[in-house]
């Protein structure tokens, strides 16, 4: 509810720059965001529609770069990866950090040691941590090495360098290192519950797991929508994670809408079909995050 | 003070110190400089830089770049004209004419050449090739005979390291070695539709894959240094490398024709692919330009031509130099060099940009590495090279 | 018999003891409430009883059945939260069920079992909808219903109705009365309203800092409250304490300032007190009224005149203050009185109606 | 809340227990088996990286590499490690921060407490900010840049930060001030504060665990950022990643993992503190509002 | 003259009029009461006054001048909300000095009000804690001293006793009694809680869906009330509603049963109905007593044995519903009055206090 809400006429100068003092305020923020936002969505569009290679010409080109676009092999191997980059990472993401943060919320002793462990991830960078996962995940040097050096002489963990499995390593760094940015916040949602409702479904003879699938799990509706927006957010925009752990590789089986964008507008000098991409990119995003933004708009009006 | 700005990627230890000698002779004639190295993905991260820098416009003095970029950022008359200092020190007479054509744009000077290196050699560990009979392989028969043996020693055939440009620097030898130069130039150098798609291109994937079962199974996004550390310590027997992998031999201190081989790649003898750094000068306006043209004078300046190729491994991008300073290796090199100049033999490398703008080169490095890792069939990817080239042009 | 039994519970959170030892029993079909100021102990004690919050000591029975390590849903109680509870996430019909699914009941049963609890309840036409959209009242129904669908042998309400307006209070304590009148459920019921605890309890227990201080009938908690806590707190506007002095012929209040007015010794206090002892008189503001109003059957009655300090008309009633001597005291009059602050007003004291306490212990004496 | 009871039947919740911290504990040890690797690795020599399991212990654990890589280390033609670069970062990092946080903050105040009509186009537009992917940004922003004369300038790296920091930090105030009690500006509106001081005394008071959580957020971000940070700034003006990235990414000569690891480390340190010391406060400002997105 | 006038004020928020023209006008020193059900415009109507929320049309003047216009600030009025909205981050002290500071009053200046306040609120030991820690009735304490303080010309209240609990809600409403009575400030004041509207007022606008319904006093609109509405809205339980036709002598009321029972024409009924009109009787509780209790100076009463249906005894009266020919109605009978549902009990109906509304406009007939 508006604490003040529109004005009628009749006042002073003084006053009327009081009531305008809010949009003031905001104005510069918006103004930013307007320029550097969707006036620079607003430019790769047009960049989209130019014959730009190596710098921007402001030279139309008409669909070309759409066209160049969806002639490559690669944009729709960079598409079919975030499909299931995506769909895994977000999955993977949510029921991992729902499962921790339950875990978490069982009046846990070491609480405070934990939770930053799980949280720590979140706060390197891939630059920082992408050498050690690519070691980690190494054939010749992590987990296959050791379990072998331990004796299990058959194991085979090989996905790194496997065309075939290359992405889900990507999605495995993905996981360890958003799950617990998501747990921290479905632990906030689990500590937000009402103790009266659990309370009552215990009296109505639920079991422990009946509450949490029956009644917590879908009081954190909210929650899970919030979850779904961050890691969209983050599987869309993923590039340090690829760039780090496998390049692109083997191959270009791990490439992503996001490196493909970069290599074309950065590398091979094709700065049209790099914008192209983008401007999917940007339409993909709006698909998703547009009507989540209106339904969430909407819904607290009433 | 006067002051250059140099964006690079020449970030390792050695290369550091080799840099170190440039900065220093600048600093004597009074220029500072203002180092901007960015390294990672082959100077991928630096040309993002670089972008941004001149969009901003307040691009760097001197920047790293190699072969077409040149062509492309000049294209965009954004460098600085070095005639001048050119016609001075007599530029045109030493430096080799095929890097002359990426050196000038336009007929005139742009850009100080630092380097040339060579990609189609072959490293090989020298015990690991006695044990095999000692004889270095001439074709590429006998380079597979050659490592059937290696593994039948019980160590990796050939070291390589899987990212796309190592794979088109294996491919770029392979092409040569099958075809020839005519082909190469045909194929590569022209892109020729159907030349990329022929009987010759079919043996060259055919071959690709014969040398794919010869890796080891790690050797997926290995970084070349890896790979060149792997044949160095005996667990690899060869390497198809550029000669900057001989600055990692030296520096384990091995010396060339006892610890190491160093052959032209089988069956591409007389041929020289190319690569070479150059330091382009960007048009930065009068006060920087005096500070710019000393900058480009001291990197043709033949004490530091020397000083820096004996770290990096490559020969003197400038011919007149005496090669008694240098090792065997080297020393070979700046002969294949000079021959393959005069016989029209010395050929840009498609993987180090001197054979095709950026946009095409990526787009055969793309078949070319799905081939390698299975993801295109031989037939695929003659289909698809051709395909790719002419979609990106 | 009794029916629910507490037997001596304690509980302690961390270093404090919330509940002091509390004995409590309950015959089958009684409405036991539990009133006392906020953070006595209320909602402990019913968690205890519920399952919810195991006591430290003590034992719960219900039916002769030891339940106190027993999990919640195993004591087949049903508990009527201060919030609802209500699980937002599901329909009214869903949140009635829920229970019955819980306990393994059919679909068919289920909704049977819901249709006739939501014709009790007159909630049928909410069945499809989510507690979001339910007032405040008909969420309180809903609530109730959840309850009622399981047949427990023992219901716990806790505060129920204090989150609804005052109109609303009324309507809804007069279903819950009708409910227990008519389904002869065994209740305890938490509250801090002592209206609703007048009106509804068989049985009221006042708690004050996990102690209880008195057990007894709404009639007997209001007309002899044990102690002056209990005669405070059970009455609004709260029972006048007078001090005195046992003199020859009755009690002496309102000496500070020297005069004085003697009173009878009311009827309740059988024993004899010696003369001279201090006491409190206790009387309730409706025993002390105006001429036209005043109990004509009243054997001991006093009239006083005092000055008037306050005077609340409150429609159905007027209350008036008076003062006399530095004490105050506050009497019911007719609505139609007409007095103004200030002007001396005749009060008419009941003394029928009169309890004595001895301000030491604060216990009543009889 | 806890949705777990007091124990009531001790057997069955004996063996949950176990299970429970099983599982927590098994997850730790995978969570932290990077850090792990990173850590052990920067203390071991090179031989033993070599020739080792990645998993062992250091037989003879050294800080050779943490001194070199702090102090020695070659970022570029320079070679005086990273130190320099780190504190290039934290004159990046500590305004961006605050500036954005606090230009988020009183967005969040105009568009709860101060609303007009649009308000939520306006929201709704700042919020899809967030989702914009920065590569497609670099070009127009330098230019941009360029124009205003802050082209590889950290004060021009600052303003890239806020600017694309600004969706998030809204948004987390706006959620908090949403259910922050209208009554509390009335009442001080009534009592004679103005605008400003209504948000300084009355509202950025009370929001402790918000600005915890945008802090943290923001503060990771920037720190970690990488693309920006090589794109409009160079050399010794470096942030910290892009030194990090110029260390670890070399591609000639000995690879010192142990140093790579070190420096690694180190860059990791600041964020790593925040979070170790403020992860409660996390969770608590997470519930006090940003949970609803 | 009257100090605080409302004059014609509607506000419409999207397409729906809350307020639908609203006059008032209050003297200086006056307590106006606005009672209402939940979602009629009281709030709204209370933020119009404060200036929080401009009214679409129509004036507000305060003490002659029209404030319409003006900042809140600007008004001189102070206002207690519902929530009491204590700045959380401030100590007591600090929250009741910051107006003043606001409006530059010194640093000893600020100190010397707050103590006075303080003080007269008795306070004073809480000055040094935050909002989190005072008990409810503390911080509505403290939420006055913040009104108190600035000495305005207007008080507003919005519901500052529905977060009480039943006891303290009591003590405070005596506590703005007085200080009503002390400081005879002009106060409008909010509030659904009848009792509370009935002991505080000396005028009471009754609102429903934005439209006055009735302005009195409140003995005015409880024994006089203008319509239904009002007649239903004002007291607890609610006035009794019988069906009735006018026949020659009198009202003849209970008729579905063939039987019905002939009662006078209360004499605040001047105007003569035309035999044959259906009328609507309205009758409170308390003027249905028992025989015990009844007014005997009542010119007008009507002995009538009806069926009990519920005892509601809250110890100073009892209630009893009981039932005649499907017409049900509630009587106050004395505490002591035994009886028990099922019984037949004689209740005195006083039509003294009797009023009669036309059953089609709803309106009350003289
Ligand atoms: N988890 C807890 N930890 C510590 N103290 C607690 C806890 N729960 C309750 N208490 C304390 O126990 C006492 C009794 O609490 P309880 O909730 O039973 O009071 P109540 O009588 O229900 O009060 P109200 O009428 O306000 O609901 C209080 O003083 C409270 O502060
Ligand atoms: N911002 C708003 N937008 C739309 N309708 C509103 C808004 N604020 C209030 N209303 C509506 O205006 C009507 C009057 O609201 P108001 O708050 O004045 O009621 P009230 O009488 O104070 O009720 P309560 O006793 O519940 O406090 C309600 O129907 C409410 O839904
Ligand atoms: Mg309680
Ligand atoms: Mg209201």
């Amino acid at each position: 509810m508006p604490v003040i809400a529109a004005e009628r006429p009749r006042k002073s100068f003084a006053d009327r720059l009081r009531s305008g003092l809010p949009k003031l305020v905001l104005a510069p923020s918006f103004a930013v965001i307007l320029i550097f936002v969707y006036g620079f969505i607003l430019w790769t569009i047009t960049l989209s529609f130019t014959t730009s290679r190596i710098l921007p010409v402001y030279k139309w080109g008409g669909f070309d770069a759409y066209f160049r676009l969806w002639s490559q092999p690669n944009w729709y191997v960079a598409m079919q990866n975030l499909a299931i980059f995506g769909v895994l990472y977000i999955a993977l993401c949510t029921a991992i950090g729902l499962f921790i943060a339950i875990l978490m919320d069982q009046r846990i002793r070491a609480e405070g040691v934990l939770r930053p462990i799980f949280l720590y991830p979140m706060a390197l960078s891939f630059v920082v941590t992408g050498t050690a996962w690519k070691w980690f995940l190494n054939p010749g040097l992590g987990l296959e090495h050791t379990m072998r050096n331990l004796g299990w002489e058959s194991f085979t963990f090989d996905w790194l360098v496997n065309p075939k499995m290359a992405i889900y390593t990507v999605v495995i760094a993905g996981v360890w290192q958003a799950s617990g940015f998501i747990m921290a916040m479905f632990l906030a949602g689990l500590r937000g519950i009402d103790g009266e409702i659990i309370k009552a479904a215990q009296i109505d003879g639920a079991s422990t797991v009946s509450i949490y699938r029956r009644i917590i799990i879908p009081l954190l509706r909210p929650v899970f929508l919030s979850a779904f927006i961050v890691l969209a957010h983050m599987a869309i925009k993923s590039y340090d994670l690829v760039i780090a752990l496998t390049g692109g590789g083997p191959g270009n089986a791990t490439e992503l809408p996001s490196t493909f964008m970069y290599s074309y507008t950065f590398n091979r000098n094709q700065m049209n079909v790099g914008s192209a991409s983008a401007v999917m990119m940007l339409m993909g995003i709006t698909a998703i995050i547009v009507p989540y933004l209106y339904s969430e708009l909407r819904e607290k009006k009433q | 003070a006067e002051e250059v700005e140099v964006l690079h990627w020449w970030t390792s230890g050695g290369e550091a110190a080799a840099l170190n000698v440039l900065k220093e002779n600048l600093q004597k004639e009074g220029v500072s400089w203002k180092d901007m190295p960015v390294a990672g993905g082959a100077g991928s991260a630096a040309m993002t830089a670089l972008r941004a820098r001149v969009t901003a416009g307040d691009p760097p003095t001197a920047v790293q770049l190699l072969g077409f970029d040149l062509r492309d950022w000049s294209q965009m008359g954004v460098a600085a004209n070095l005639d001048e200092l050119a016609a001075k020190e007599g530029w045109d007479k030493v430096i080799p004419p095929a890097l002359q054509e990426f050196s000038k744009y336009d007929g005139h000077w742009v850009a100080a050449p630092v380097n040339i290196h060579s990609t189609n050699w072959l490293w090989l560990n020298k015990a690991a090739l006695d044990k095999a009979g000692g004889k270095v392989p001439t074709n590429i028969d006998e380079l597979f005979a050659l490592l059937d043996k290696f593994k039948a020693e019980g160590i990796v055939p050939l070291a390589h390291g899987g990212v796309p440009w190592q794979d088109g620097t294996l491919w770029e030898a392979v092409v040569l070695s099958v075809g020839g130069p005519d082909f190469y130039k045909k194929a590569v150098l022209e892109a020729d539709p159907a030349a990329l798609s022929g009987d010759t291109m079919k043996k060259v994937f055919d071959d690709m894959s014969k040398l794919r079962t010869y890796f080891d199974p790690n050797f997926s996004g290995r970084e070349w240094n890896l790979s060149t550390a792997l044949v160095i310590e005996g667990k690899a027997g060869a390497q198809e490398m550029g000669d900057w992998s001989k600055g990692e031999w030296l520096r384990a201190k091995k010396e060339p024709g006892k610890d190491f081989v160093c052959i032209r790649f089988p069956g591409t003898q007389g041929s020289v692919l190319f690569n070479a750094d150059q330091f382009m000068m960007f048009d930065v306006g009068k006060k920087s330009a005096d500070a710019q043209m000393k900058m480009a004078s001291a990197v043709e300046n033949p004490a530091f031509q020397i000083a820096f190729n004996k770290v990096k491994g490559s020969v003197p991008a400038r011919t007149d130099i005496p090669d008694t300073d240098f090792d065997d290796c080297a020393k070979k090199g700046m002969k294949d060099l000079s021959e393959a100049s005069s016989k029209g033999t010395l050929m840009g490398s498609l993987a180090h940009g001197y054979a095709q703008p950026a946009a095409i080169k990526e787009a055969m490095l793309d078949v070319i590495t799905q081939h390698l890792n299975g993801q295109l069939t031989t037939d695929a990817a003659l289909k698809r090279l051709p395909e790719a080239v002419a979609a990106a042009k | 018999m009794s029916f629910l039994e507490i037997r001596n519970i304690r509980k302690k959170i961390g270093s404090v003891e919330i509940l002091k030892g509390i004995d409590i029993s309950l015959e089958k079909g009684g409405f036991l409430v539990l009133v006392g100021p906020s953070g006595c102990g209320k909602s402990t004690l019913l968690n205890a009883i519920a399952g919810l919050l195991p006591p430290s000591s003590g034992d719960i029975v219900i039916d002769g059945q030891v339940v106190t390590d027993l999990h919640p849903s195993k004591r087949d109680i049903a508990m009527v939260f201060q919030s609802y509870a209500l699980y937002p996430n599901m329909t009214v019909e869903e949140n009635i069920a829920f229970a019955l699914e819980m306990r393994g009941v059919d679909k068919a049963g289920r909704a049977k079992a819901v249709a006739q609890v939501a014709k009790t309840l007159q909630i049928e036409h909410l069945l499809k909808r989510r507690p979001s959209q339910l007032s405040g009242g008909q969420r309180q129904r809903v609530a109730m219903g959840r309850a009622l669908v399981r047949q427990p042998r023992v219901f716990l309400f806790d505060e129920p109705l204090s989150n609804l307006d005052a109109k609303l209070r009324v309507e809804v304590r007069a279903e819950i009365k009708a409910l227990h009148q008519n389904t002869h459920a065994t209740i305890v019921y938490v509250t801090h309203d002592q209206i609703e605890a007048m009106t509804l309890a068989t049985k009221i227990v006042v708690l004050k800092e996990g102690i209880v201080q008195q057990v007894g009938t709404p009639a007997e908690i209001y007309n002899r409250p044990a102690n002056l806590f209990v005669a405070d707190f059970m009455g609004s506007p709260a029972m006048n304490m007078l001090k005195g002095r046992v003199v020859a012929g009755g009690i002496q209040l309102f000496g500070a300032g020297g005069q004085g007015v003697t009173v009878k010794i009311p009827p309740s206090v059988t024993t004899s007190i010696p003369e001279g002892s201090q006491v409190v008189l206790g009387l309730r503001p409706e025993a002390i009224s105006d001429q036209g109003s005043a109990d004509a059957a009243a054997a001991a009655s006093a009239h006083i005149d005092a000055q008037v300090m306050i005077v609340e008309p409150t429609g159905s009633d007027t209350f008036v203050t008076g003062k006399l001597d530095g004490t105050t005291f506050t009497g019911r009059a007719r609505a139609e009185t007409v007095v103004e602050p200030g002007q001396t007003f005749r009060f008419v004291f009941n003394l029928d109606k009169a309890v004595v306490f001895d301000p030491e212990s604060g216990s009543r004496i009889d | 809340m806890s949705a777990a009871p007091e124990t009531i039947s001790a057997g069955s919740a004996r063996f949950t227990r176990f299970f429970i911290y099983g599982a927590l504990i098994i997850l730790a040890i995978v969570y932290l088996l990077p850090l792990y690797v990173m850590l052990s690795t920067s203390l071991k020599s090179l031989d033993e990286i070599r020739g080792g399991d990645m998993l062992a212990l250091p037989t003879d654990p050294s800080i050779a590499a943490w001194m070199k890589a702090w102090g020695e280390a070659c970022i570029g033609v320079s070679c005086v490690g990273i130190k320099g670069y780190f504190w290039n970062s934290i004159k990046m990092v500590v305004p961006a921060v605050v500036i954005s946080t606090l230009l988020g903050a009183l967005n969040g105040y105009v568009l709860t407490k101060w609303r007009f009509p649009g308000h939520k186009l306006v929201f709704g537009m700042m919020l899809f900010a967030c989702f914009i992917p920065f590569q497609a940004v670099l070009i127009p922003m330098a230019r941009l840049l360029g124009l205003m004369g802050l082209s590889n300038s950290t004060t021009g790296l600052v303003m890239v930060h806020v600017v694309y920091g600004l969706g998030f930090t809204t948004l987390f105030f706006r959620n908090y001030y949403e259910a922050f009690p209208d009554e509390l500006v009335k009442a001080a509106m009534i009592d004679g504060a103005g605008f400003f001081k209504i948000f300084w005394r009355i509202l950025l008071p009370s929001s402790g665990p918000i600005i915890v959580v945008t802090v943290i957020y923001q503060f990771t971000n920037i720190w970690n950022d990488f693309l920006f940070g090589v794109s409009f700034s160079s050399g010794e003006a470096s942030p910290m990643t892009v030194a990090l990235n110029n260390l670890v990414s070399s591609s000639t000569g000995v690879k010192e993992y142990n140093v790579d690891m070190a420096a690694a480390v180190f860059a990791a340190l600041p964020t790593l503190f925040v979070y170790v010391v403020a992860g409660r406060y996390f969770v608590r400002g997470l519930m006090a509002g940003a949970v609803k997105g």
